[in-house]
């Protein structure tokens, strides 16, 4: 079955070995459902955060939380944006490594690190608003505080995490460590900057819309 | 799947030299025989520390007013007890001790997935364990193994290294349950289909699922635990607008799949022990197979049975009543099939089978007490009591535990070539079979005559039965003191056993004791069941296996 | 126009940017065998999901707080 | 090799006997359980819906113990039976049967019957218990404490720190909660359990029949007196114990006696908690906006920023200074901003539940003045 999950077959003459790399394409399976099992369980830890925060908001707190007049909803979509956006460009990147253009896939990679830093800063401008223009503290501010800064901040915690990692794989990629048949770190890259990226539809319709 | 590939070049070929020198092969090892072995020892030295509180447990009961340690100790004695046995005792032993020693060799692979990834999960665990033990000396847990906040949240320092302690474990388990539904998705010899798969790799495949999820959901109630601790952020604590309720829906979505992570491994190894000495192909097999996966699902989904008192909505209750009484059928089923397995059999009694003997029959009877406290109602009286206490350590001890020795005497041979002695086996079995009822037993009626648990006092009329539990519990601990001396003894001095002393068909057995360091010479290629005891072996590539053809190590 | 209506209208126009750029690339993605590309294909409908409920937002059809900036 | 016979499948006259013999200790199992006064493993119940949970433990128990019967006894049956003999073969080996569809139906079959009898059965005792019991009875709150209860009555003022009484034959409607961490409130007596968990009201309902002295048991652990909070255990070094508190149900004149002399014991007792600063507080300078941080801390567990009626332990406090259709507050005083002060220093003993005074709540006078801004600022 992992035969077919290479895009374009391996065929003879890409690989080491001359042919195709039985050992590459059997590892590579393993890898590809190691990392999504990864990602189901991590999924489940956000989770575990959103019902604990669904659960309480519905749970005899009154709503919205007293003392907590505003969110910025106008620049949190400004900010969802530029992830999602990230989102496609990463996308995009990959699609490019796999037709061989690597001049497109470094400016996608490039543009998806840059929109990824862009979250990040407009993540602590928001941060930074609402703990001294709003007085909505971590500790402070009752569940609302507690689940919003747990879960943005371990969502921060992913993205700062993917940039790192987007980083190190782009570099990697420049010194010629994936090839056009072999390049399981990019796919795996992608899947954890979707991952990050799904996360915050959730977060952001929980904490922003509804 | 992975029946249609090409093995040539592929992983089943890519065969390492196996490395030298004493760090390497025995303390951080890659090979999963290995660090099975790694999981039982420390497992074990868990087993030793933690019966030791159970013992000064039941030594403060021996009198109504106590008076063995003080309140205090008592409270942390007996939540130590409970964390480490459930944490460091039955779930390594069960998944990451015995799954890492015999899935690989019962699918045909000569690893897990990621071997590497393998050998961090080990390592975590004892740091944890360290860990959590080294709490003893700032103040250990007080509210139990739950830990309930608020109390939690009052009691002392050692709460939050309990917290950090238990989240490394989860870590662990997590990491061994991804490793372990990769390797059985990808890594199963060629012809091993899903239906041919022995029970015990079916019993491991149900749980590690759990493994990777319900522990995660536990990692984020410890996180939420440790941060409100810490920096007060403010989850659980309702005069900062938390609520306690959260943390018993978080923990207990954890750890009543626990309770599966803990039992559907020991289910497997039944199921192995069974038929082999009867000399008979299991009952039922696809039921067997299918009831493992039935209860994983429906164990995920009837956490609040545990909060039937605490202040669920009335409402709320019956879903979770309902569908608890239902996880009984599967169960049953089960139990059944393996009943129906002894009918018409040639019964070998070794020690191996008494315990899974024992454990028929007293699974069983925590099984029904199970369903008792699953109904609403009568939960209403006994929550909170000595019955509960009875009721699980029927499953975890008679269940579980009982199954980690019918296991141990069992693949004893696989690991270390050696048998282990049958005459201490069968002084093991029955002491810690008669000094099992007295102990738990008993504890039934306690708990619906009046005694909650976690009490260091108890009315004094409590106290014949109380002293006949602590008493049972003397000779049980007395006869696990036989099963070490028994293991200590018989890895120098037991019985050549050879490759197969029990007649066994599943893989494990086809291959010598203890087995190469790349498993098989020959990736075997696997043509039906293994149960059939009137059919020839269905394994084909096997022949050189017993003899002294050299294998080609260190293609690539 | 003050800051509140600009970062509106970028959240909406970069909505419908990522929207439909998702959506092109889930119907080019749309045959791709591999466990890999199905999970693209999930996480492309999500983003696309995501990307539309933030143009809502921007437009103010979705949203429950009042924002500091008035507007 | 032995060839796979299925005609060798056949049970024999030793199954049938066996099987008539588990038959026969089923039903006497059965007989005990439905016939025997359960008082050797049971208190004798002496409340109302405690009845229907021990019938309830006398069907689980009758068809729990025929179906251990049934597999203890083939097991033990079997393992005999089938044992290995001297005669046999080294490798001699059972009979092959790998499954048997019917047999398989049937063991599937039964126990699902099994459960959906039970469902019923206990969804309909759940629903004597939760649902049917009265709702109008003698309403009775108590709390938890760090290690004793308390207990309050209307019309008693103050709070009972004595044993708790109540009519024999009335219903009593039994709310608890608890002032520090996770307490229980058991009666074994009575059969019934309630968690008493800070910040939420747990009911339990239930009619005494029978006049007695009951123990009342803590049964979550709540530190380090917990064994403590069980009346039957002995006192310490002849010292009362404080958690030994008996529930009391009297006759109806005992009752009366006992009621009335709590009413005048506590004639001057005040509903209001003690407090920690008196005299008036300067409400100048609140910041609402503060108070409404501090709302979200101190306050939302029990009030609603809501209309009145959206109550969760307390009323919702929406205009709570500005409803014309609540003119009063809940001591009857005006609603002006110093009454309000007033009771977030003083606290409250309302119908159910009790408020925090400001030393329990770890208010200042300037948190005080930030959230009456606060609640004036709400209209």
């Amino acid at each position: 079955m992992a035969v077919a999950t290479l895009p374009h077959g391996a065929t003879a003459g890409h690989a080491d070995h001359g042919e195709v790399d039985q050992l590459y394409v059997e590892t590579r399976a393993l890898r590809l459902q190691g990392f999504l099992l990864f990602l189901i369980s991590d999924c489940v830890l956000f989770s575990s955060f959103i019902f604990a925060y669904l659960y309480m908001r519905n749970s005899g707190q009154s709503w919205p939380p007293p003392g907590i007049n505003h969110l910025d909803v106008a620049f949190a979509a400004l900010n969802s944006v530029v992830l999602f956006g990230s989102g496609a460009t990463m996308h995009y990147a990959l699609e490019n490594w796999k037709h061989n253009n690597f001049g497109r896939y470094a400016f996608f990679m490039i543009a998806t690190i840059v929109l990824g830093i862009l979250f990040l800063s407009g993540q602590a401008y928001e941060y930074t608003n609402l703990y001294f223009k709003e007085h909505v503290s971590w500790a402070g501010s009752g569940i609302f505080g507690a689940s919003f800064f747990t879960l943005t901040g371990m969502h921060g915690f992913h993205v700062t995490v993917g940039v790192i990692y987007l980083t190190v794989l782009f570099l990697q990629s420049v010194h010629g460590v994936y090839t056009k048949d072999k390049y399981f770190g990019l796919t795996a890259g992608t899947l954890y900057w979707h991952f990050v990226d799904v996360i915050w539809v959730a977060l952001f319709t929980i904490f922003y819309l509804i | 799947m992975s029946t249609t590939v090409e093995h040539a070049g592929g992983i089943a070929d890519h065969i390492h030299p196996e490395p030298q020198g004493f760090i390497r092969r025995y303390v951080f090892s890659l090979d999963h025989k290995i660090i099975g072995i790694q999981y039982l020892i420390t497992g074990f030295v868990f087993l030793v520390l933690a019966g030791l509180l159970a013992e000064v447990i039941r030594t403060q009961l021996l009198h109504a007013n106590g008076g063995f340690v003080s309140n205090d100790t008592y409270n942390e004695v007996y939540t130590m007890h409970g964390s480490a046995m459930v944490w460091l005792v039955i779930i390594p032993l069960i998944t990451g001790g015995f799954g890492n020693i015999i899935m690989p060799l019962q699918i045909g692979a000569r690893d897990v997935a990621f071997p590497w990834l393998n050998m961090l999960s080990f390592w975590i665990f004892p740091v944890a364990g360290l860990m959590l033990f080294s709490s003893f000396l700032i103040g250990a847990p007080v509210a139990g193994w739950t830990e309930y906040p608020p109390m939690s949240l009052q009691a002392g320092p050692g709460t939050s290294m309990w917290a950090a302690a238990i989240f490394l474990v989860g870590v662990s388990s997590t990491l061994t349950g991804i490793n372990f539904v990769v390797t059985m998705f990808q890594m199963r010899a060629p012809g091993m289909t899903f239906t041919r798969m022995p029970l015990f790799c079916w019993a491991q495949l149900a749980t590690a699922p759990l493994l990777m999820i319900a522990t995660t959901a536990l990692a984020a109630a410890l996180a939420a635990l440790f941060m409100e601790r810490q920096f007060g952020v403010p989850f659980f604590d309702p005069t900062k607008g938390g609520s306690p309720l959260m943390w018993q829906h978080m923990f207990w979505f954890y750890s009543h799949p626990a309770v599966y992570i803990m039992i559907l491994p020991a289910f497997g190894m039944i199921s192995e022990i069974i038929p082999t000495f009867s000399r008979k192909p299991i009952f039922g097999y696809k039921m067997i197979a299918f009831s493992s996966m039935a209860i994983a699902l429906a164990g995920m989904m009837v956490w609040a049975h545990h909060m039937f008192t605490s202040g669920l909505a009335p409402y709320l209750q019956l879903p979770f009543m309902i569908l608890t009484f239902t996880i009984a059928i599967p169960t049953g089923v089960k139990i059944f099939s393996w009943v129906a397995t002894l009918w018409g059999g040639k019964i070998h009694y070794t020690t191996s089978m008494l315990f899974a003997l024992g454990f028929l029959a007293l699974f069983t009877l925590g099984g029904i007490t199970g369903v008792f406290l699953a109904a609403v109602p009568f939960d209403l009286h006994v929550h909170g009591t000595y019955f509960v206490v009875a009721h699980f350590h029927y499953v975890l001890v008679g269940g579980s535990l009982m199954g980690v020795f019918a296991g141990m005497y069992y693949y004893f041979p696989k690991m270390t070539g050696r048998l282990m002695s049958e005459k201490l086996g069968k002084w093991h079995f029955w002491l810690f079979f008669i000094g099992f009822n007295g102990t738990f037993l008993p504890q039934h009626w306690l708990g619906m005559l009046g005694m909650p648990r976690r009490v260091p006092v108890y009315d004094p009329q409590f106290q014949f039965w109380n002293d006949v539990s602590t008493f049972g519990s003397y000779v049980m601990t007395f006869s696990i003191l036989l099963f070490f001396i028994n293991v200590l003894v018989s890895i120098r001095n037991g019985k050549k056993s050879g490759p197969n002393p029990w007649g066994a068909r599943t893989l494990e057995w086809q291959i010598p004791s203890p087995p190469h360091y790349y498993n098989f010479k020959n990736i075997p290629t696997v043509y039906g069941l293994p149960y059939d005891f009137s059919q020839p072996l269905p394994y084909k590539g096997l022949e050189e296996e017993l003899t002294d053809s050299p294998v080609h190590v260190g293609a690539h | 126009m003050d800051i509140a209506n600009i970062e509106r209208i970028i959240a909406i126009v970069g909505g419908i940017i990522v929207a439909i750029v998702s959506a092109i690339a889930l119907k080019n993605d749309w045959k791709t065998p591999g466990l890999d590309n199905q999970v693209f294909k999930v996480m492309l409908a999500l983003l696309f999901v995501g990307a539309v409920i933030a143009l809502l937002a921007g437009a103010h059809v979705l949203g429950n707080f009042p924002s500091p900036k008035g507007a | 090799m032995v060839e796979h016979r299925t005609s060798a499948v056949t049970l024999g006259r030793g199954f049938w006997t066996a099987t008539a013999v588990f038959a026969v200790l089923s039903a006497l199992a059965i007989w005990f359980w439905t016939t025997t006064p359960l008082d050797i493993i049971l208190p004798p119940v002496a409340a109302e819906p405690g009845a229907q949970i021990d019938s309830l433990l006398r069907f689980m128990a009758a068809c729990g113990s025929a179906l251990f019967i049934f597999v203890a006894g083939y097991i033990v049956y079997f393992a005999i039976a089938f044992r290995v003999r001297k005669d046999d073969a080294p490798d001699a080996i059972g009979v092959q049967v790998h499954d048997n569809h019917k047999l398989e139906f049937w063991w599937t079959i039964i126990p699902t019957a099994f459960v959906v009898l039970l469902s019923i059965l206990s969804v309909r005792i759940w629903y004597g218990i939760q649902i049917a019991q009265p709702a109008n009875g003698l309403t009775v709150e108590a709390l938890g404490h760090q290690w004793y209860y308390t207990f309050r009555y209307p019309q008693i003022h103050g709070e009972i720190t004595d044993e708790m009484h109540v009519p024999v034959n009335q219903p009593v409607v039994l709310n608890v909660t608890s002032a520090d961490v996770i307490h229980s409130f058991w009666v074994p007596a009575f059969r019934l359990k309630a968690d008493m968990v800070p910040g939420l009201i747990n009911t339990i309902r239930f009619t005494p029949t029978k006049v007695g002295r009951y123990p009342i048991v803590c049964t979550e652990f709540c530190g380090t007196r917990h064994g403590e909070m069980d009346a039957e255990i002995p006192t310490e070094n002849g010292k009362p114990n404080p958690g030994a508190q008996y529930f009391v149900v009297d006759t109806p004149a005992n009752f009366e006696k006992w009621y009335h002399g709590w009413q005048v014991k506590n004639a001057n007792a005040s509903d209001a908690l003690p407090t920690v600063s008196t005299g008036a507080i300067s409400l100048a300078g609140g910041d609402a906006k503060a108070g409404g941080a501090l709302f979200a801390q101190k306050c939302s567990a029990c009030h609603a920023v809501g209309p009145f009626s959206q109550r969760i332990v307390g009323p919702g406090l929406k205009g709570v200074l500005h409803d014309p259709a609540h003119p009063n507050l809940v001591d009857g005083d005006p609603a002006t901003p110093e009454n309000v002060a007033k009771i977030l220093q003083n606290g409250y003993k309302g119908d159910i539940g009790v408020m925090p005074n400001e030393a329990a709540n770890g208010l200042s006078d300037k948190d005080i003045a930030n959230l009456v801004a606060y609640l004036s600022s709400l209209k």
